[in-house]
């Protein structure tokens, strides 16, 4: 299993969710059994806040094809601000992202609530739908890690 | 062509999905052709969804509604029956070939009888 | 000049400031560096002219540590990252006695030598008394005159104006450099296919070579410890490699400075390889503007930055899909 | 000798390429740095000074040495392979070829540096003589004649030729090989040649910096230039950034780190700075805290420390990069006549 | 180097039918700092547990990684398992391996392999993990109950009779709530103001519970234990003091046209009113939109009539500020809107009402003093038709997905009471499905049935065709007949859904407590804690957590109470040790934290530091931990990177970045 097959594009996908809306929304995704391709990985937040946008160009460098991040509707934050702090993080770096050439489709941010397991579920499936239709990144990935 | 197909047409053509009826009865409630039908509405759902589409397409029913899609308007589950008639109705048609009537033949075949719903639904869905 | 001279005597001798934080002639025509003057005498190698295009902001951080008062000489764009240092504590504003310079537009000698001058003796025509129209070299191989503005800075093309936004006093005349839209370059490249903008900021940015002059000259890059130093981080590579090195520090370093960055253009006057560095910063600041409603760095000391502060209503960050 | 028209240079450089790696300068995004060529690169021989020197020929920015790979809880260590193939570096200047003389001080003295003898042994040099010399230019200083450099094989462009000469063995075999694209030389060019090398001496001699005197620098010196009050007035400006340290054709530190790439550990190397406030940081701390220490330590070591144990060469070469790059305008010309005035007024 | 123990867990066939748990062991135990790795059928049993201690204790070990089901399930279980054994709770992380992989993957491989790379991630996580400790916060032994209906009354009520003062804040003018508009409960068909007064009564004399009606909560800052909220107490322009509720006011009043909210709008009320006779508090309040005195200036007569002079023009809005240990959310319901529901001509007739107003209808305090009678011509119907499912369980956008859940049972309570007290009176019922569950539920609905002969039918109605003559025609479906049914009806009455009051939205973005689509709180589990909000310290009890009866409610009510006692009789609170931290010889002090600090944590100190030998006085941020919760946005917008959060800290989601990444 270590062995992996080139016939078929398996993107590595990075998933950021905030622990109190969008990771049990994820959970409730789990126990309503609501399928979504194993490409997405999940990594538990605090709050969408916590994210720092060199976490996503991290995750980009070491070869990651697409990175998503959950939280709160706005106006549901845990914290109360967090998410709106997020989102301006994340529109002005997906904005530099586009701004330098990198296809606009491999960031996505996505407010899902505990309750929504159906739309984290179908947030992920699309999303890898989208990675799929982009293709391997290779624009900010770094050489060294491919091998 | 086979049942399964067929009803994966009508499914598709309708974008009616047959489970998601509670089987409420209301488009039946609301039909004004309900009594010529011999295959009730609601009963056109559960059809589809047993996959007995012979029978729907040979039915009465069929044609007896009017298209005026006041169950489309009702149904509380989004699952529409009328378009699924509709759809079967296509369906007929289709097999049947390209029998069209040209709009210059249609004023003579019209009945006083005729209500205008009936025709102004059969443009909607047949102009194309 | 002889009058910030004589001010900065005055000064120097009655006691109210320390030393004088200005420029000093360097020995060739064009390399003045920054310089402070602790006593009187010491000002005979006083300079300011054209190409005294140094932000002297950043030196107040150290400045503000010493004994006493410092006088500083701040161009009209100097003193936006000057309200900055302020607003973030970095600098006290009761240790600066800012003279505010005038500023008829600061020279690029690269541009000069991208026009073919070399072997330069002496340069007339940069004086701040002078019309600063034309700029003539006398060189080894012979003379040659330019328009100053074909010399001038990127950045004074596109002057945020001769207003000095904090100061003491003005010394000095200032003249209108502006003649390009701030954000001209920006939407040019934002016009472009992916393709064509990542071969862009590729070719750009390849030629770096994290020598961290931009960085350091930075005045909102003011950290004690940068954290592409850090050990923390596992962020410091220092490599230069044609891969992913330098988006991830060009990229990073302007988003730290998102929101704090006056447009200053030390960055792109300082890079050794002419990387228009100041592309990166005037993105943020064009979607800074178009998104949250116009926001000037340094305009003042106590408004709420635009990325700590938000609306209910702010874009989703789906518009960069959602507008194509 | 001999010549080619610098219009069949780009064929020249189509039959080097052919049959071994050949980095020259090239423009790219306006700026002059030695690439490798291709196809279309734009080959930039009149612009005088490539921005980096050309010493990453030798002594790259950053090369891996070894890859650590782990299976299971076995780690194996796989070094990087040498330099085993021939190399030509063309349009260096005769201050870059003196910058990798200082090198070659450095990291073939023993233990050799194994990495960089490979590239030595397969590198060959084409060198320039400077056809206009500029302001910044000092390597007369640290006795350099940009007219007659010295190499595998010196070149001279005059008038719209390329005069060739070999110099050395490696010289010859590269002359050898592309030999079908020269033209033997006769008396006339040689005359042609020497009118040239006339001319830049002449230039050399008008230039500003051409005076500058290196009285006083010397190991000897090493305390009484250490303690002095100047660098404190000196570094002020300094920004601390790199810009002289990797423009530098002579600076030669470097930093050792670890890169995960998630299949095992690269172990490269890169340079570093000394003007970097983490340069040689220990787990103690840093052996110099203030940047006035960095600072002086970049000059005392290109002027004092490295001449003292270098049979008196000296780490600079006069090429003036750093005159021209510094963002707050310092370089070791200040420095030098720093202490020169000092001297003069003590 | 720590020493890493992984324990993979079976759970059942839950997760090892699709993760290949062995395989995760064997590629666990490949990964650095691991020096144990087992699974087990069931690692949060007490067997399971025992397993992790005895590893800890055997190999020493210094972090632990169980791959189970999500933290937000067991993360606690195993941390404590963890400190029994000695080893700090928080160098415990668990790999999610059941909700985020084999429940929602069916290829064992892919699974395996996911399985794989999450436990991954957790051991690079737990490599970076240190000892944390968690604080201590004080609990204000207070409670705030917003809403006043049955569900507050009896939380409030039970929440004092354990000795802890509690406040009451109800937006009406009385407390009471739906419960007070209704008029019989069931199954018992008690009448609802003889159980709900005297409830009512208690809370208002009640030594330990302070109601405030009338009153809005204007803003809540600060977290468990510790919350400030400022009470917005609106003017009612009658001094409670002085009150007597003699009601005279309200009688000589001359401004009697507003509709009475009470009754649902079905009749009118004077501009200064109490909404109901059994109100509490007994004093009225002023409506000034209608009142004479307060659009013209003139008037004046309520002031002049009362004896005790209570009426006062001047009174302004009062904002008071109380600290509170915990918040209990009971907002209620309200019923849907019917614009969209043309069909049952809702808008077009009196005589098609919901369910509620014929509670009005019914109830002898109400609009026609609790004869049955079509509100259009006050004639006694004789035939009436309900009908079930009025925007509840909709796929459309008209109505709500969700069951409403009590429509089956007062529908029964309805026709049940109409038939008793007027056997002349047919009643038809139309519906979807009958659905009894509950203690004498079915029994009740069998007896309306059986022996009040109410006639159901299977099936829904599809338009309500108001008649000239004043009837209405109802035209359904018996599908069990599969018959179309033309009926006459005198009266119809819709089981119309009902809703989350809609101001809750506002109060759950003020509690940071989430919400779900249909607007009605969220609940931490659905199964385990269910009248807990995943907010700490707040509450959910009653109809705005979902729907419910009265039973349901009042049981709710008295377990939310029960939830806020447990925290109120605490003396202090552990508090959440993952808070930020600056590293002072990073900190530039320049703000930019505090500036996005919700809960105003951070402050600045000049303090000395050695910074590698380099002494002076720097402007440094610090973090007050009982205040900070741990949100992490200081850490993203500081810029030297000085800001970091422990248990969540740059480096350990950057090497799970890395891990999962590899």
């Amino acid at each position: 299993m270590s062995i992996e097959t080139n016939e078929e594009f398996r993107p590595k996908i990075v998933a950021f969710c905030c622990n109190w809306c969008s990771y049990a929304g994820a959970d409730l995704a789990g126990s309503s059994r609501l399928a979504y391709p194993a490409d997405v990985k999940i990594i538990r937040v605090p709050c969408s806040c916590r994210v720092n946008p060199m976490f996503i160009l991290r995750a980009f460098e070491k070869g990651a094809d697409g990175v998503i991040l959950c939280g709160c509707h706005p106006g549901d934050c845990h914290y109360s601000t967090g998410n709106f702090y997020a989102r301006r993080r994340m529109t002005l770096l997906f904005s530099m992202l586009d701004y330098i050439g990198v296809e606009n489709g491999r960031t996505r941010v996505e407010w899902v609530s505990a309750a929504e397991g159906v739309k984290f579920s179908q947030t992920m499936n699309e999303f890898v739908e989208k990675i799929h239709s982009l293709g391997k990144n290779v624009r900010l990935g770094d050489l060294r890690c491919k091998n | 062509m086979s049942h399964v197909n067929k009803v994966d047409q009508i499914k598709e053509i309708s974008g009616v999905n047959p489970l998601k009826c509670m089987k409420c009865g209301k488009c039946s409630a609301s039909c004004p052709s309900f009594n010529e039908m011999d295959i009730k509405p609601h009963q056109f759902v559960s059809y589809v969804q047993n996959g007995d589409i012979e029978s729907l397409v040979n039915s009465k029913s069929l044609w007896k509604c009017l298209s005026c899609f006041a169950c489309v308007e009702r149904c509380p589950r989004d699952v529409k029956p009328g378009k699924l008639i509709d759809a079967a109705r296509q369906l007929v048609v289709r097999e049947k070939g390209q029998t069209y009537l040209s709009p210059d033949e249609v004023p003579e075949l019209l009945d006083p009888e005729t209500p205008q719903q009936l025709l102004v639904s059969a443009f909607r869905r047949y102009r194309r | 000049m002889q009058e910030l001279i004589n001010r900065a005597k005055e000064l120097l001798e009655s006691g109210e400031v320390a030393r004088v934080l200005g420029w000093k002639a360097g020995d060739l025509p064009y390399n003045p560096e920054p310089a402070y003057f602790e006593k009187a005498e010491d000002l005979k190698d006083f300079v300011y002219n054209g190409f005294c295009g140094a932000n002297l902001s950043k030196y107040m951080i150290e400045a503000s540590k010493l004994e006493g008062k410092t006088m500083v000489c701040l161009k009209p764009c100097d003193t936006y990252s000057f309200n900055q240092l302020i607003k973030e504590h970095r600098v006290d504003r009761e240790k600066a006695y800012i003279v505010g310079v005038g500023c008829k537009g600061k020279l690029d000698i690269e541009k000069a030598k991208k026009l073919g001058i070399k072997g330069i003796e002496s340069v007339s025509g940069a004086e701040m008394t002078d019309d600063c129209d034309t700029l003539t070299f006398q060189t080894i191989y012979g003379e040659k005159s330019v328009a100053y503005a074909d010399v001038m800075l990127e950045r004074c093309h596109v002057c945020k104006g001769k207003e000095h936004q904090v100061y003491d006093e003005i010394i000095g005349e200032s003249k209108d450099t502006k003649d390009a839209e701030r954000f001209a370059e920006v939407e040019k490249i934002e016009a472009m296919s992916p393709e064509e903008k990542f071969a862009y900021f590729q070719s750009e940015l390849s030629k770096c070579i994290r020598c961290n002059a931009c960085r350091n000259v930075c005045p909102a890059c003011s950290c004690r410890k940068c954290v592409f130093d850090s050990t923390k981080f596992d962020s410091a590579q220092k490599a230069n490699v044609d891969s992913f090195e330098e988006k991830m520090f060009h990229v990073i370093r302007a988003f730290h400075v998102a929101g704090r960055c006056t447009d200053c253009g030390e960055c792109s006057r300082v890079c050794p390889q002419g990387i228009p560095l100041h592309l990166f910063n005037r993105k943020f600041i064009k979607d800074i503007n178009e998104f949250y409603g116009e926001y000037q760095a340094g305009e003042d000391t106590d408004s709420r930055a635009p990325l700590t502060n938000y609306t209910f209503e702010d874009v989703e960050p789906s518009i960069v899909t959602e507008r194509g | 000798m001999y010549k080619i028209a610098k219009e069949n240079l780009s064929a020249l450089f189509q039959k080097i390429a052919g049959e071994q790696e050949l980095y020259l300068p090239v423009n790219i995004s306006g700026q002059v740095n030695f690439a490798a060529w291709t196809e279309d690169a734009n080959v930039d021989l009149d612009t005088l000074k490539s921005v980096k020197s050309p010493k990453d020929a030798f002594f790259p920015q950053s090369e891996n040495l070894y890859t650590v790979t782990k299976e299971d809880k076995k780690t194996k260590i796989e070094p990087e392979a040498l330099k085993n193939q021939n190399f030509v570096v063309f349009g260096m200047k005769a201050c870059d070829v003196k910058g990798v003389e200082v090198l070659d001080k450095v990291f073939l003295a023993d233990p050799v540096d194994t990495f960089y003898a490979a590239r030595r042994a397969h590198g060959t040099i084409v060198v320039m003589a400077c056809h206009e010399p500029e302001e910044t230019c000092f390597c007369k200083v640290f006795g350099v004649d940009c007219a007659e450099p010295v190499a595998d094989v010196a070149t001279w462009m005059v008038e719209g030729e390329l005069f060739w000469k070999a110099l050395t063995e490696k010289g010859e075999a590269l002359t050898k090989s592309v030999e079908s694209l020269l033209v033997a030389a006769d008396g006339s060019d040689e005359a042609k040649v020497e009118a040239e090398r006339c001319a830049i001496r002449a230039i050399v001699e008008k230039l500003p910096y051409s005076d500058l005197s290196l009285e006083g620098w010397n190991g000897d010196v090493l305390l009484d230039k250490f303690n002095s009050p100047i660098w404190e007035e000196l570094y002020k400006p300094c920004l601390a950034c790199g810009t002289c340290t990797f423009v530098c054709p002579t600076c030669q530190c470097y930093d050792i780190k670890d890169y995960d790439t998630g299949h095992g550990v690269k172990r490269y190397r890169c340079w570093d700075s000394c003007m970097y406030s983490d340069f040689t940081m220990m787990a103690h701390g840093n052996n110099r805290t203030s940047q006035m220490q960095r600072f002086r330590q970049r000059f005392m070591h290109k002027l004092v420390y490295f001449p003292a144990n270098n049979d008196g060469m000296y780490s600079c070469v006069g090429c003036g990069r750093c005159v021209e790059k510094c963002p707050a305008s310092l370089n070791i010309v200040k420095v030098i006549k720093a202490f020169q005035n000092q001297g003069g007024e003590n | 180097m720590q020493r890493i123990g992984v324990f993979v867990c079976h759970c059942g066939s839950n997760i090892a039918a699709t993760v290949d748990v062995k395989k995760v062991v064997e590629m666990a135990a490949k990964e650095p700092g691991v020096v144990h790795a087992e699974d087990y059928q069931y690692m949060c049993s007490e067997a399971g547990q025992a397993k992790i201690a005895a590893a800890i204790k055997e190999k020493n070990l210094t972090g632990i990684v169980v791959c189970s089901c999500s933290p937000r399930m067991h993360e606690n279980t195993f941390r404590g398992a963890a400190e029994r054994a000695g080893l700090n709770p928080y160098m415990v992380e668990i790999a999610n391996i059941r909700e985020h992989c084999s429940w929602i993957h069916k290829d064992v491989e892919e699974a395996t392999k996911k399985a794989v790379i999450l436990a991954r991630a957790a051991i690079a996580k737990v490599n970076l993990n240190t000892p944390l400790k968690p604080g201590e916060s004080r609990v204000t032994k207070r409670a705030l109950v917003i809403g006043g209906g049955i569900a507050g009354i009896q939380t409030a009520l039970d929440i004092a009779d354990a000795g802890y003062e509690v406040d009451i804040v109800e937006k009406t003018p009385s407390i009471g709530g739906r419960m007070s508009q209704l008029d019989k409960t069931f199954p018992t068909l008690d009448c609802s103001a003889c159980i709900l007064t005297p409830k009512m009564v208690e809370a208002a004399a009640h030594e330990k519970i302070t109601i405030y009606t009338y009153s809005e909560v204007e803003k809540v800052s600060g977290f468990v234990g510790d919350f400030t909220v400022d009470i917005k107490k609106k003017a009612r322009y009658v001094d409670a003091n002085k009150c007597t509720g003699c009601g005279v006011c309200q009688e000589k009043c001359p401004s009697k046209k507003s509709l009475s909210e009470f009754n649902r709008g079905l009749n009118t009320r004077s501009a200064i009113y109490t909404p109901f006779a059994q109100a509490i508090p007994n004093v009225p309040v002023i409506d000034t939109e209608a009142c004479i005195k307060m659009k013209t200036g003139k008037c004046g007569i309520c002031s002049k009539v009362c004896q005790a002079g209570a009426v006062d023009y001047e009174q302004k809005d009062e904002i008071i500020t109380e600290k509170y240990g915990a918040i209990v959310v009971a907002t209620g319901f309200d019923t849907i809107k019917l614009d969209n529901y043309d069909e049952y001509a809702y808008n077009q007739s009196k005589d098609v009402i919901t369910s509620l107003e014929l509670e009005r209808v019914m109830n002898a305090a109400g609009p026609t003093k609790g004869h049955l009678e079509r509100l259009s011509d006050g004639k006694h119907p004789k035939e009436m038709v309900f009908i079930q499912c009025v925007g509840s369980r909709c796929a459309d956008n008209r109505g709500k997905s969700y069951c409403s859940k009590i429509c089956c049972m007062y529908t029964a309570k309805h026709a049940m009471l109409i038939r008793d007290k007027y056997p002349d009176v047919n009643v038809t019922v139309f519906y979807i499905d009958v659905r009894t569950p509950g203690k004498n539920f079915d029994e009740f609905y069998r007896r309306a049935v059986e022996d009040y002969g109410v006639n159901y039918i299977k099936g829904q109605v599809g338009k309500v065709i108001p008649q000239p003559d004043g009837k209405l025609l109802v035209q359904g479906v018996d599908l069990l007949d599969n018959k179309q049914i033309l009926k006459e009806a005198d009266m119809v009455v819709l089981a119309t859904a009902i809703e989350p009051n809609p101001d809750v939205r506002k109060i759950a973005t003020m509690l940071t407590a989430s919400i779900d689509t249909n607007n009605f709180l969220t609940e931490s589990h659905a199964k385990l804690r269910p009248v807990e909000s995943p907010t700490a310290g707040v509450f959910l009890s009653g109809v705005c957590q979902g729907p419910k009866d009265i039973p349901e409610t009042v049981a709710q009510a008295g377990a939310a109470a029960v939830k806020a006692i447990g925290l109120l009789a605490k003396d202090k609170l552990l508090t959440n040790p993952c808070t930020a931290k600056a590293d002072e010889l990073l900190c530039n002090g320049c703000s930019t934290c505090a500036n996005v600090c919700p809960y105003g944590a951070i402050s600045y100190e000049e303090k000395e530091v050695n910074d590698h030998g380099i002494r002076e006085t720097r402007r440094i941020a610090v973090v007050n931990s009982a205040l900070c919760q741990g949100c992490g946005a200081c850490t993203v917008a500081c810029p030297s990177g000085a800001m970091d959060l422990q248990g969540f800290s740059n480096r350990q989601i950057i090497a799970e970045v890395d891990a999962i990444c590899r």
